[in-house]
């Protein structure tokens, strides 16, 4: 029964009327990939910029010293790798860039001064989400790739000092990118209230749904079973 | 550090070394602490000096062996460091590739330890003690010497030669070595004789 | 050495053929470099391969390996033609002017007298004309056509420019430079240096090769002169001492000789030698030989040689042959005439030619001793380790006995190096496990000896149990006491001959030097030549006084240097006849008018009247030998002879092979290559690396780190031609051995152009074996003859016939 | 002849430079010293060189090393490179002078040159695990090493190398703890030919100008001193027979300088992007002051009800 805009809705949402009406966004599974993905980011970011900048070096006793920053440093990287890879795979189509995408971001003052309501209505993910999206999707790419040619432990041999050093300069500037969408995405989170229970419990209310991805909502509810199971906000 | 000293302590100022063992006192904790950090401590500190030769080729360099005990005061030293002698006239502290590795000769995986004895048609050397070896020694050579001497040749010469047992002397032994031999070998009779100059 | 390592910073020119001293010697070399740097000294080398010294020279000529001499003549003629001569020297000090008897003549490659069955020559007509005075006669204008300067101008007419290019490979050019810059050094106030070394002993005319280039320096004015000479750079550290105290077969100490059979007592023995003066006033140093022998006697036997016994002349081994080298040991234990032997510290499995023959001969014998700090290939010649050393234990009855001795670092003593200095020494380690010293060794084995003969008597014991060996403990005779026995003792009190009242030596006490022994028992020495070194004074052998006046590199009181603490010999030399230096710049030793005097012991009786008495005192004639008579087995002049296994016929004497003078044992023979062989079509040489010492540093991890592998060098052309690559395996073989190794291939190896035709060389560095630290590998000697030099045997490493191929790789 | 190394004094000494003297530390800052110690500096003569590797030998035996046994692979170089156990290496080129024709065997001794204005400090990120003392040596601090290899990026020369033993870098310290004591480096006591000697940076330039005068009188006409002024001049130098062609000594850089990628990751990079971070967090702060929560009111709530409402009634 899938219909040109299956797309907009992700595996295992679903709307739950009532009082207040409760919708599902995220699986357990995907909730779990999240923050597995978020725990490495935030390690390598910490640990990457002990090496950065001498500032920051104290950093590294958090991970018990430099020498263990080097040691652990690529491995996490390894896991955020296949960890967000995950993400991808999850949630690219939904990803895929809209007509109303446009003109979000053509608004994007209305949305910074959250007039929503001048906003069009969008699917489960807004541009600025799916700028978030696409640009960590590229830039950990861009990451992983250059880590492993300055991996000297492991992989020294396999090329030239001078691509070494191109390697460093291009990891430190992605490295850079990368933490501030991560910032961006963070504020985001917290800035739009309710969103936060999303990752953390799941669901969001309707309400949430309504102001913020109504275009998804109406799919939801166009698709939902035609009896549902009522389910109170106490739960 | 100044050139200067450098070339007073080539001119072999024996009172750069006192002066030295003076500043220890206080000069060792400071070196201790300038270590700590980056520059290693210096390993011939309190260590005692050999003058020696290179036993390699007959430039024969001069050079210094650092040890950890004292041979002279009966102790058992250990050779820790070997490099050249800078008062010698020849090599003025220069060394090549091998006299500037003359430690790893001395400790040698490959050194020998003990006497050994390889019995007719056996694959392997066995332990023997030092007495037994050179009895062993001894005996062979006289069946041989007492079997084998010619004492009058056909003519009737005194000629008194041993020639069936033959002695290659070595080329790095010392000159008293050389002569002991000389008497040990010459008064035995022996003519096949000969050394390494040849090769 | 003439002269010494630190004398050679004051030479104008190095010429560096037959020897590769940057590589073998690099602390000696320092002096060439000090040279270049401080005086503009110019380097050439000479070798078949663009070596480690080629790498620093101004000039560097490739030569095939075994035409030296040609190449050498070349030069001597050259220098004839061109006036290149010190004519002032020629005439004064050497014996060009000395009329040579009539019988004499060169023809075909050989002398006069030569027996091809015997291989050896009748040299009765190698001598000089002997006048009614019984003086040799002279021509001092060197008009007579007899006159040793004619012959040897009509000698060397042969080796133009164009011979030696198609005998040597030599590009003209280069040769053309060398001979030039050479030349230049014929000037008084320039000096040329000769460093040699195996390069030419190696060969089967070792000898003359050496002999060329000496009769250069004396053409050249440049013997006993300070930075000139005839510089052995020798190899071992103590190879020099253990010829000086005549650990050979046919040697007693201080270069006498053993007596032959033939001489039945001490006068026959000494009737052919001590000689007397061939010109007047002549020192002939020689004819004090009777007091070195007696006193060496002496130091032997002690009290039992006696006037009434000859000195016990008859306890020496008198020899029936001109001597047992280690090839006719080799020999004699294959022909199984032999059932014991000792290697003291030397390791012959690797060191002697013709591996396969090595390995079968000592498969032969009953016993085998081993003296050595490190485990050695000999000491395991029984020992299968695959295709390193393949043989059969089981089949092998040889009784093998260890014993481990002491290293440098743990024993006391002088080494003597090729600059004559005696050097002591001083132990500072503990030594591993029971290794104990030489000394103590030897002893035990006299000792035990002894004591068997004491107990059950046997063949003439006499030389044994009277052997002289009053040390403090018979178990271990200290380095001091030997030391001390070698320098000399006054037995009774000795006095001056030419002042009676004048005590030179109270008995009992050491003489103070050579001068003090005498021929009738009233003194003992275990070596002449060194006498002086351990006198009253003390051990001057110890001396570390590095005093140089003027910084002439005479370094006079720095231990000892024989004879009589001399560092420059035929240092009278370096005067003209009025007793002045040559080149002022240059002095060594000057006529103040009464006596001789300056930087170093004057090599001369300090009173000898400059006009009167000639510089080469050891010589009869009192000058030096361009004719050398009846010297030398193969000829009183060198002449060009082709090595035994060569890849061209010799050019000059076509009917000629090898050395017709050299010893060839009826076996070897066919185990010889032809010439210009198809089968063998590449001319080998070995050699040894800067990394390594000989069989040594294997067992030393540094050095193995710095030169892990066996490998043969090879140019690129024969690389192309074979399909060899760099770093890639190859086998190489001989007519007796083969061998596998990895290839580098290099610039610094070219073909020569011989006779027209292009010759490759195949270098071989030995040092590799189946013990040690570094991988297990071959060495040279399983390919090379089993044939010496003429005069004093030395095998012939440096030149013999090889083929090459490319392999896969060792089969395990 | 130039005067040798001095043989070592085995009394306790006082080290003649230590942490005072420290002009640069990797990371962090340093007060630098009041007075600058006298420049020291060793000095390789190319033309000189006998290429025997006693300078390998001498340094391999003082400073402890382990150098692993390798093979032979056509070549004369062992080991094959530079490793954490060999500091100095000797390169043999073989070159033929096109002027010439003659062959010429050029052999360098390779290792660090303690640069004035080193690399591998720029380049590393461990306070202190890369000093250099104001006599002119770059030394590496083992404790403080981490091992990240970034010396070997910023480096001109390609000198270090990483231990994988105890994953921190090494290379020639100049003999630290011979001249400490007043002593010369290992290689420059041992080099037979004194091809290395060790004096004043002041001494090595007078020393080399009697060389290369020397070599221009032996026809080497671009004879010349080696001590790059792109990394601020060097404290080991070499005296070439071909100045104007360093390359050809088995690849000496010609002109070395820091690589401008690492100038650009040390410099600019280091501090835009932290800017960049900083400007991220700030805004998002300041837009959460002006602009207060983003919050789905009643209304909202209400409409979905509605919605959801009438489609499942």
């Amino acid at each position: 029964m899938s219909t040109d805009k299956d797309y907009h809705v992700g595996k295992g949402d679903s709307v739950h009327p009532g009082k207040p009406v409760t919708v599902d966004r995220y699986t357990g599974g995907a909730r779990i990939n999240h923050w597995i993905t978020a725990t490495s980011l935030v390690l390598l970011a910490l640990s990457g910029l002990s090496l950065f900048h001498p500032r920051l070096f104290i950093l590294s006793a958090l991970f018990g010293g430099g020498q263990s920053v080097r040691a652990i440093h690529p491995w996490v990287g390894v896991i955020l790798f296949f960890s967000f890879l995950g993400l991808f795979l999850r949630f690219w189509k939904l990803n895929l860039w809209k007509r109303e995408d446009g003109t979000w971001l053509a608004r994007v003052r209305d949305v910074l001064t959250a007039h929503d309501e001048r906003l069009p209505e969008i699917g489960k993910y807004n541009a600025g989400q799916k700028l978030v999206f696409w640009s960590m999707s590229v830039l950990i790419v861009v990451l992983i790739t250059s880590g492993v040619v300055i991996w000297d432990q492991y992989f020294a041999a396999y090329t030239t000092i001078e691509q070494k050093r191109w390697a460093l300069l291009v990891h430190s500037i992605a490295a850079i990118l990368a933490i501030s969408v991560w910032i961006v995405h963070v504020y985001a989170a917290i800035w739009v209230r309710g969103t936060i229970r999303a990752m953390t419990r799941g669901y969001v209310t309707g309400g949430w749904a309504w102001r913020y991805h109504r275009k998804w909502l109406r799919e939801l509810v166009a698709k939902s079973p035609t009896k549902d199971t009522k389910r109170t906000a106490a739960e | 550090m100044n050139m200067e000293l450098s070339r007073r302590q080539f001119l072999g100022a024996a009172g750069a070394g006192v002066a030295a063992t003076a500043l220890g006192a206080l000069g060792f904790g400071e070196i201790e602490a300038a270590h700590a950090e980056a520059i290693r401590a210096f390993k011939l500190v309190s260590t005692t000096e050999t003058r020696n030769t290179c036993p390699y080729c007959s430039v024969a360099c001069g050079v210094i062996m650092y040890s950890k005990g004292d041979r002279k005061k009966g102790e058992r030293a250990e050779i820790i460091h070997i490099e050249g002698d800078t008062d010698h006239p020849t090599n003025r502290g220069t060394l090549c590739p091998k006299g500037a590795a003359l430690l790893d000769f001395v400790k040698s995986e490959t050194r020998l330890k003990y006497p050994m004895i390889r019995k007719p048609g056996s694959d392997r050397f066995e332990r023997v003690s030092w007495d037994d070896a050179l009895d062993r020694i001894a005996r062979l050579m006289k069946d041989d010497r007492d079997a084998n001497f010619i004492q009058k040749n056909k003519d009737g010469v005194t000629v008194n030669r041993w020639i069936t047992t033959g002695f290659l002397a070595a080329s790095a032994t010392t000159n008293e070595t050389a002569w002991e031999t000389y008497k040990v070998v010459r008064s035995a009779g022996m003519l096949v004789f000969d050394n390494q100059a040849r090769v | 050495m003439t002269n010494s390592w630190t004398d050679i910073k004051n030479t104008d020119l190095v010429v560096i053929m037959g020897g590769n001293a940057a590589e073998a010697h690099p602390c000696g070399f320092k002096w060439v470099t000090e040279a270049k740097a401080n005086r503009g000294a110019r380097l050439i080398v000479v070798d078949p391969r663009f070596t480690r010294s080629a790498s620093v020279a101004d000039l560097y000529a490739p030569i095939r390996q075994g035409t030296d001499i040609a190449f050498l003549l070349g030069v001597i003629n050259y220098c004839i033609q061109n006036e290149k001569v010190q004519w002032d020297y020629v005439k004064a000090f050497t014996n060009a002017s000395y009329i040579v008897k009539d019988g004499f003549a060169y023809k075909d490659g050989l002398f006069t007298g030569y027996d091809e069955a015997k291989r050896d020559y009748d040299k009765s007509t190698w001598d000089y004309v002997i006048g009614v005075d019984g003086y040799a006669v002279v021509d001092d204008t060197l008009a007579n056509p007899r006159c040793v300067w004619n012959l040897l101008k009509a000698h060397v007419s042969v080796y133009t420019p164009e011979m030696v290019v198609r005998i040597c490979g030599t590009p003209k050019d280069k040769f053309l430079k060398v001979a030039e810059m050479i030349g230049e050094c014929s000037s008084p106030s320039k000096a040329m240096t000769s460093m040699y070394a195996l390069g030419w002993t190696q060969h089967s005319k070792g000898s003359q090769n050496i002999r060329a280039m000496a009769m250069l320096q004396l053409i050249l004015g440049n013997i006993g002169v300070r930075g000139g000479g005839m510089n052995a750079l020798r190899g071992h550290s103590n190879i020099q001492g253990l010829t000086d105290v005549g650990l050979m077969s046919n040697l007693l100490p201080g270069y006498l000789t053993l007596p032959n059979e033939k001489e039945v007592d001490l006068e026959t023995y000494m009737s052919t030698r001590g000689f007397k003066p061939l010109r007047p006033n002549q020192m002939s140093y020689w004819q004090n030989y009777r007091k070195f022998f007696v006193s060496f006697q002496k130091a032997m036997w002690g009290p039992a040689a006696t006037p009434e016994n000859d000195f016990a002349y008859d306890w020496l081994p008198k020899l029936d042959v001109s001597g047992y080298d280690i090839l006719r040991a080799f020999e004699l234990m294959n022909q199984g005439k032999m059932t014991g032997y000792f290697c003291q510290g030397f390791n012959p499995l690797l060191a002697a030619p013709n591996r396969k023959k090595v390995t079968e001969s000592l498969s032969k014998l009953k016993y085998l001793v081993t003296m050595d700090p490190l485990d050695t290939e000999t000491a395991r010649f029984w020992e299968n380790h695959g295709e390193f050393n393949d043989v059969d234990s089981s089949q092998i009855q040889t009784e093998v006995i260890q014993l481990p001795s002491t290293c440098f670092a743990e024993d006391e003593g002088s080494l003597t190096n090729s600059s004559r200095w005696l050097q002591w020494h001083w132990p500072g380690g503990t030594p591993p496990g029971e290794a104990r010293t030489d000394n103590w060794i030897m002893a035990q084995i006299h000792v035990r000896l002894k004591e068997l003969y004491r107990k059950e008597g046997g063949a003439f014991p006499d030389p044994i149990v009277n052997l002289d060996w009053a040390y403090a403990d018979a178990n271990e005779p200290t380095a001091e006491e030997l030391a001390k026995e070698i320098n000399g003792k006054a037995l009774a009190t000795v006095y001056d001959a030419a002042d009676p009242t004048k005590v030179l030596a109270e008995a009992g006490k050491l003489v103070p030097g050579f001068a003090a022994l005498r021929d009738d028992g009233s003194t003992s020495s275990g070596c002449w030549i060194y006498s002086g070194c351990f006198n009253e004074n003390g051990n001057n052998m110890a001396r570390r006084d590095t005093s140089d006046p003027d910084e002439t590199g005479t370094y006079p009181k720095w231990t000892f240097s024989w004879p009589a603490n001399r560092r420059i010999l035929y240092n009278r030399a370096s005067a003209d006849l009025n007793g002045k230096a040559w080149d002022p710049s240059r002095k060594v030793i000057e006529w103040d008018g009464a006596k001789w005097a300056g930087y170093d012991v004057p090599d001369i009786a300090p009173s000898a009247k400059p006009a009167d008495v000639g510089p080469f005192i050891m010589n009869p004639e009192g000058v030096s030998r361009l004719f050398s008579r009846g010297m030398m087995r193969d000829g009183p002049f060198p002449a060009h002879y082709e090595p035994f296994e060569s890849p061209v016929g010799n050019l000059i004497a076509p009917k000629v092979r090898g050395n017709p003078a050299a010893r060839v044992f009826a076996g070897d023979f066919e185990q010889f290559a032809e010439t210009a062989s198809a089968e063998f079509p590449y001319a080998a040489t070995s050699y040894r690396l800067t990394e390594h010492f000989h069989y040594w540093t294997k067992h030393v991890r540094v050095n193995a780190v710095l030169q892990p592998e066996f490998f043969v060098e090879i140019s690129e052309e024969l690389a192309a031609e074979k399909g060899i690559t760099k770093g890639g395996w190859v086998r190489v073989w001989s007519k007796r051995g083969s061998i596998q190794a990895k290839a580098v291939v290099t610039k610094r190896i070219k073909p020569l152009i011989c006779d027209g035709k292009p010759v490759h060389v195949v270098g071989i560095p030995l040092h590799w074996g189946f013990t040690g630290a570094a991988k297990k590998g071959f060495g040279p000697n399983s390919l090379t003859p089993f044939v010496g030099d003429a005069n004093i045997e030395t095998p012939e490493y440096k030149a013999f016939l090889v083929n090459i191929e490319p392999i896969a790789g060792p089969v395990a | 002849m130039f005067p040798p190394v001095p043989n070592p004094t085995t009394g306790p000494q006082s080290p003649k430079f230590g942490e005072k003297d420290l002009i640069r530390r990797s990371a962090s800052t340093v007060t630098p010293p009041a007075e600058r110690q006298t420049e020291v500096a060793k000095l390789i003569d190319v033309s000189k060189c006998i290429g025997c590797k006693a300078c390998q030998s001498a340094c391999i035996e003082w400073n402890d090393t382990h150098p692993e046994l390798e093979t032979n692979t056509g070549v004369y170089e062992n080991p094959h490179d530079l490793t954490p156990d060999m500091f100095t290496l000797m390169r043999f080129t073989e070159w033929e002078n096109p002027e010439t024709n003659n062959l010429e065997w050029l052999i360098r001794k390779d290792g660090c040159m303690h640069c004035e204005d080193p690399g591998c400090l720029k380049a590393c990120p461990a306070p202190g695990a890369i000093v250099q003392y104001s006599n002119g040596i770059v030394d590496f601090v083992h404790e403080n090493c981490i091992g990240c290899g970034y010396c070997i990026k910023g480096c001109p020369f390609n000198i270090p190398r990483i231990s994988k033993v105890d994953h921190t870098a090494y290379k020639c310290t100049l003999c630290s703890d011979r001249i400490a004591v007043g002593q010369g480096p290992a290689c420059a006591k041992a080099c037979p030919t004194q091809a290395i000697v060790y004096g004043t940076k002041e001494e090595m330039k007078k020393h080399a100008e009697g060389r290369i005068a020397d070599l221009k009188s032996r026809g080497f006409e671009n004879a010349g001193l080696y001590d790059p002024p792109g990394v601020g001049g060097t404290h080991v130098m070499y005296v070439l027979h071909h100045a104007d062609k360093p390359e050809i000594y088995a690849g000496l850089p010609n002109n070395p300088k820091i690589s401008p990628i690492v100038e650009a990751w040390k410099g600019a990079t280091k501090y835009a992007g932290l800017a960049v971070i900083g400007v991220a967090a700030v805004s998002g702060f300041l837009h959460y002051l002006v602009n207060g929560p983003n919050r789905v009111s009643e209304e909202d709530e209400e409409a979905a009800e509605r919605f959801t409402g009438d489609r499942s009634s």
